[in-house]
């Protein structure tokens, strides 16, 4: 039954349920949701403009600043897109580390989601459990790389640093504790019934509207679709790793968390072949600073779906053109779709179901915002240097 | 007499005594929540934090009072009073200190579900009159909810006074002490209170009204400074209140235990109940608002009839 | 339910979380923390200055006040300058606490013939 | 890879200005804007191809390229085509795949690209007081000048 009149609710930029600041405004009908009109930017920052004012080498932390949690998908999607216009191989070596450190981060931030998928549906005590057994990884991170968001493993050509065996016995350590702390999770999710009923047939994506909305990663594994850049565009060592792909054709917030959770055990047998295969050799190899005009399109499997850059040089030491379409923009279609006709309590958790990850779908605007809360003239940030 | 009732009123088993309970509850609950989250919980104000409670009390009484420009004037300034002020009224009927509570009178019973049904209503014009589309879905939805709970509620609690014969609750307490705990005659009536309890209080499964990652903080969206600092205390008095309902009506209330006084056993049957409390909060997620009431007619409510059938062919007695 | 068995061993076990001011967490040993200079075998070469991607350190080649200015503010802690520098002046430190209260403080210099240690300037938390 | 390319060539035939294949997995291909629409409807239902990556554009100089770059299992196939700045009205895709309708407004917020028969080209990224006809991506907006852009109240 409808009220005939519907009332507009705005979600956001400032919300609890939004971790990052976007505005969707909803009509609501009663407690039906009857359109949803996104309105994204809030943290667009002009990174696309931004990579055409700096050299090649100094755009690698840049690319990495993108987005918080999958900052190393993102240096390798443009570490592999400047190799490719030089057309130079990094040593194998180097790519079984960036397998590894890409794992590693899948690990971090899936459980980052299932942390605040359980959050979104008021499980606070999971949340707390999940974000603390997480922790183990973002030290094994830091332990290895230097940083616990940041690492700069990538650099043009191979990889900054080296994994010693110490390093490696370290991570064997922590993986045995975490996959058994993440078949508990699943256990729990399974079995919780409150969870069950708040996320079972929620936010439904028919296989047929998930392919025609070119939906990407967890989000489309859900409904039953096997399509994993890792599989079908190996890049890396991921050629010479087996791994199954994870789906589930429950095509809801249940079936993502499933898909998730499924996806964190597979990396984590993942890292282990890589550790056993390990081959000795170069860490990195050295490039020229300018790229011969060229172009080309890297894709990477982030954490969140298909990551996708578009590079173009011009012979000089600064990119042409550099395009960054994240998974979380292409998956931005199909949660509209799914938005529409469900309850205004689901919202939180259809919107956290793709696990959106805002700010590497923004980029970076450097755009001075007259009586905005920061200003900065362009030389401070640099970029007069950088001309 | 009369300054020693009147300390009694104010000081002993009165106000002061409420308020100090009041803030002890809050400590317990966020600290057991904590523990069970493999946090610390509060732990910098006085002795493990034992007085963040007061110490957030005391911030938000010198917090900035904001009254919104389309909200009604009056309702917005007297729901917060009344909504700390009716738990207290309500646990002057609910004997604390001694068998008998600082009132009792046949019927206080009735009088107290009145006051559970005030207090919903009390939150919906709070929900209502702060004007913000947020807090109208979360004073609709706390209307909703008791529609939830509010059968089932009234239920349990009629239970125990069939099987004492009376409706006032010193009553019900005094003829415990005699025969079996309600515990132990009504265990099905005592589930039943426990799950509506948790709705009154708007605890996780059932905390839909002021969901946090939904409708940002529900009902009092709109409240800051000193009105949130009554909603919040309010909030604490219902705590103790629906603790020591339990305790009276379910397990026996203030008895003599030993040479302890009769508030030791008191407080240590209420605490008990809050421990139970906080530590089912901590094991669920939220329901949706339709999934909570249709729950509670299709489950809560047969259990808390055939308590009453069963009660009825003498088990209960 | 397991969620409920695993909740009342999380009761009375020890909480994981770290009283942070109190308690230091122990810090891996290749943290990068801040950068710094030791200015005994600097030649002065500037390839830290033109490899910083923020343009975080300035550096005056010639005359008596030859020296580095290291921007704090605006460094990103990538390490590029520690990588790169041929005499191995630059290691990253594993100090990371490193708030301030005023960004024109946050400015360390190192004098090539002073040899003097730069005094403190962001503000201690403990 | 080249039976893709033969597939492509055999209904464009003229349309087809050229194929370029760095990598065996990497397809450029640039059509004219004429036979574009009906190379992305054969792309679609000839070949099968169903997900669209992404759309880009690049701005150059006197004209502007629009990429379409379409998956296909291990090929990425990028589909070129370039509009003059003068009139850059380019037909919607957004009707044979409906995941294209935020990439084109993104490409019409960005470099001023024209999308007929797409359903909403409200601006998408750019804050709500951002000035009619600066396109932030074209070359001539150099670094400075966009910094001084000046935020009109909404």
């Amino acid at each position: 039954m409808s009220y005939g009149s519907t009332i507009k609710v705005p979600f956001g930029p400032q919300h609890p349920a939004l971790k990052e600041p976007e505005h969707f405004l909803f009509e609501v009908d009663g407690d039906t949701v009857v359109s949803v009109k996104p309105r994204i930017g809030y943290v667009y920052r002009g990174m696309e403009k931004a990579f055409e004012l700096r050299t090649y080498h100094q755009n690698m932390y840049l690319a990495e600043r993108i987005c918080g949690i999958c900052s190393h998908a993102h240096t390798t999607c443009y570490a592999q897109a400047v190799e490719e216009l030089l057309g130079s191989e990094i040593p194998p070596r180097a790519k079984y580390i960036r397998v590894i450190i890409a794992e590693l981060e899948r690990l971090h931030s899936h459980s980052l989601w299932v942390g605040i998928a359980a959050h979104e549906v008021g499980f606070d005590t999971l949340f707390m459990y999940v974000w603390r057994d997480r922790e183990a990884v973002m030290d094994l991170l830091e332990a290895i790389s230097g940083n616990r968001v940041n690492y700069a493993m990538n650099t043009i050509g191979g990889v900054r640093r080296d994994l010693n065996d110490e390093a490696v016995q370290k991570i064997r350590g922590v993986l045995d504790r975490f996959e058994k702390n993440v078949k508990g999770y699943s256990e729990i999710i399974g079995k919780e019934q409150t969870f069950v009923k708040r996320t079972r047939g929620v936010g439904v994506l028919k296989p047929r509207d998930a392919v025609s909305l070119c939906a990407v990663g967890p989000t489309l594994r859900a409904s039953g679709i096997k399509s994993d850049v890792r599989l079908d565009d190996p890049y890396a060592a991921y050629d010479e790793i087996p791994f199954n792909v994870i789906t589930d054709d429950g095509c809801d917030v249940f079936g993502r968390t499933v898909v998730r959770c499924g996806e964190m055990l597979e990396s984590i047998n993942i890292i282990r072949h890589a550790l056993d295969h390990m081959p000795g050799g170069k860490l990195k190899v050295s490039v020229s600073r300018t790229v011969p005009p060229n172009e080309t399109v890297s894709r990477v499997e982030a954490p969140r779906g298909e990551l996708m850059h578009y590079a173009k040089s011009n012979g000089t030491t600064k990119p042409e053109r550099y395009r960054v379409r994240s998974p979380t923009l292409a998956n931005l279609a199909a949660v509209c779709q799914t938005l529409v006709g469900v309850h205004l309590a689901d919202i939180p958790i259809i919107l956290a179901g793709i696990d959106p990850c805002f700010s590497c779908m923004d980029r970076l605007a450097f755009v001075d915002r007259r009586g905005g809360a920061w200003s900065c003239t362009a030389e401070e940030l640099g970029g007069g240097r950088g001309q | 007499m009369i300054a020693y009732d009147i300390f009694q009123m104010l000081v002993f088993p009165g106000i002061l005594f409420l308020f100090c309970l009041a803030f002890l509850y809050e400590w317990i609950d966020r600290k057991l929540f904590a523990r069970v989250q493999s946090r610390y919980g509060p732990l910098y104000t006085g002795p493990s934090g034992i007085l963040q409670p007061l110490a957030d009390f005391i911030k938000l009484l010198a917090k900035e009072d904001i009254v919104p420009a389309a909200c009604d004037r009056h309702l917005f300034m007297w729901v917060p009073i009344i909504y700390a002020v009716l738990p207290l009224t309500a646990l002057f009927i609910i004997p604390v200190a001694a068998q008998t509570g600082l009132v009792a009178f046949e019927g206080d019973l009735i009088f107290l579900v009145f006051l559970f049904a005030l207090t919903t209503i009390v939150v919906f014009l709070a929900g209502w009159s702060s004007m913000n589309r947020f807090s109208i879905i979360g004073g609709v939805r706390s209307a909703l909810q008791m529609l939830g709970f509010e059968i089932p509620l009234g239920l349990a609690i009629i239970g125990m006074a069939i099987a004492a014969q009376s409706l006032s609750i010193s009553e019900i307490v005094r003829w415990q002490s005699g025969n079996w705990w309600g515990i132990w005659l009504q265990p099905i009536g005592f589930a039943v209170i426990m799950i509506c309890i948790l709705a009154e209080l708007e605890y996780v499964p059932f905390d839909i009204p002021e969901a946090e990652t939904e409708i940002v903080a529900g009902w009092q969206t709109e409240f800051g400074g000193r009105r949130l600092a009554l909603f919040r205390l309010g909030k604490d008095l219902e705590t103790v209140l629906v603790s020591a309902l339990v305790a009276a009506l379910y397990l026996g209330g203030p008895q003599q235990l030993g040479f302890l006084p009769p508030v030791a056993g008191f407080l240590i049957k209420s605490v008990a109940v809050l421990a139970l409390l906080s530590f089912a909060r901590a094991l669920f997620a939220r329901f949706r608002i339709d999934q909570m009431v249709s729950g509670m007619w299709t489950y809560l409510l047969p259990l808390a009839i055939l308590q009453i059938v069963l009660i009825q062919f003498g088990i209960g007695r | 339910m397991s969620i409920a068995r695993e909740a009342s061993k999380r009761l009375f076990s020890k909480p994981s979380t770290l009283r942070y001011p109190f308690e230091k967490p122990t810090v891996p040993s290749g943290l990068r923390g801040i950068p710094v200079w030791s200015m005994e075998n600097c030649i002065l070469c500037i390839l830290c200055q033109t490899t910083c991607p923020p343009a975080a350190i300035k550096m005056t080649p010639k005359g008596p006040d030859a020296g580095i200015e290291f921007r704090l503010d605006r460094c990103i802690f990538c390490g590029e300058c520690a990588d790169i520098c041929p005499k191995k002046v630059i290691t990253m430190s594993d100090r990371f606490e490193l708030a301030g209260d005023d960004r024109s403080k946050m400015v360390y210099s190192y004098k090539k013939t002073l040899h003097i240690i730069p005094e403190e300037y962001c503000v201690r938390s403990d | 890879m080249s039976d893709l390319v033969e597939r492509l060539k055999a209904p464009l035939k003229e349309g087809l200005i050229d194929v370029k294949a760095s990598r065996g997995r990497r397809v450029f291909v640039r059509v004219r804007r004429e036979s574009f629409r009906d190379a992305v409807s054969h792309i679609i239902s000839g070949i099968g191809v169903r997900h669209l990556s992404a759309i880009t554009g690049v701005d150059m100089g006197g004209e502007i390229e629009l990429l379409y770059h379409f998956a296909y299992n291990s090929v990425v196939l990028t589909l070129g085509v370039s509009v003059p700045k003068g009139s850059p009205t380019m037909p919607t895709v957004t009707d044979l795949v409906p995941g294209a309708v935020f990439y084109e407004r993104e490409a019409h917020e960005f470099l001023g690209a024209v999308f007929e028969g797409h359903p909403d080209l409200s601006p998408l990224l750019l804050p709500e007081g951002w000035p009619e006809g600066v396109y932030p991506l074209r070359k001539e907006n150099d670094y400075n000048k966009l910094h001084e852009t000046e935020l009109r109240k909404v």
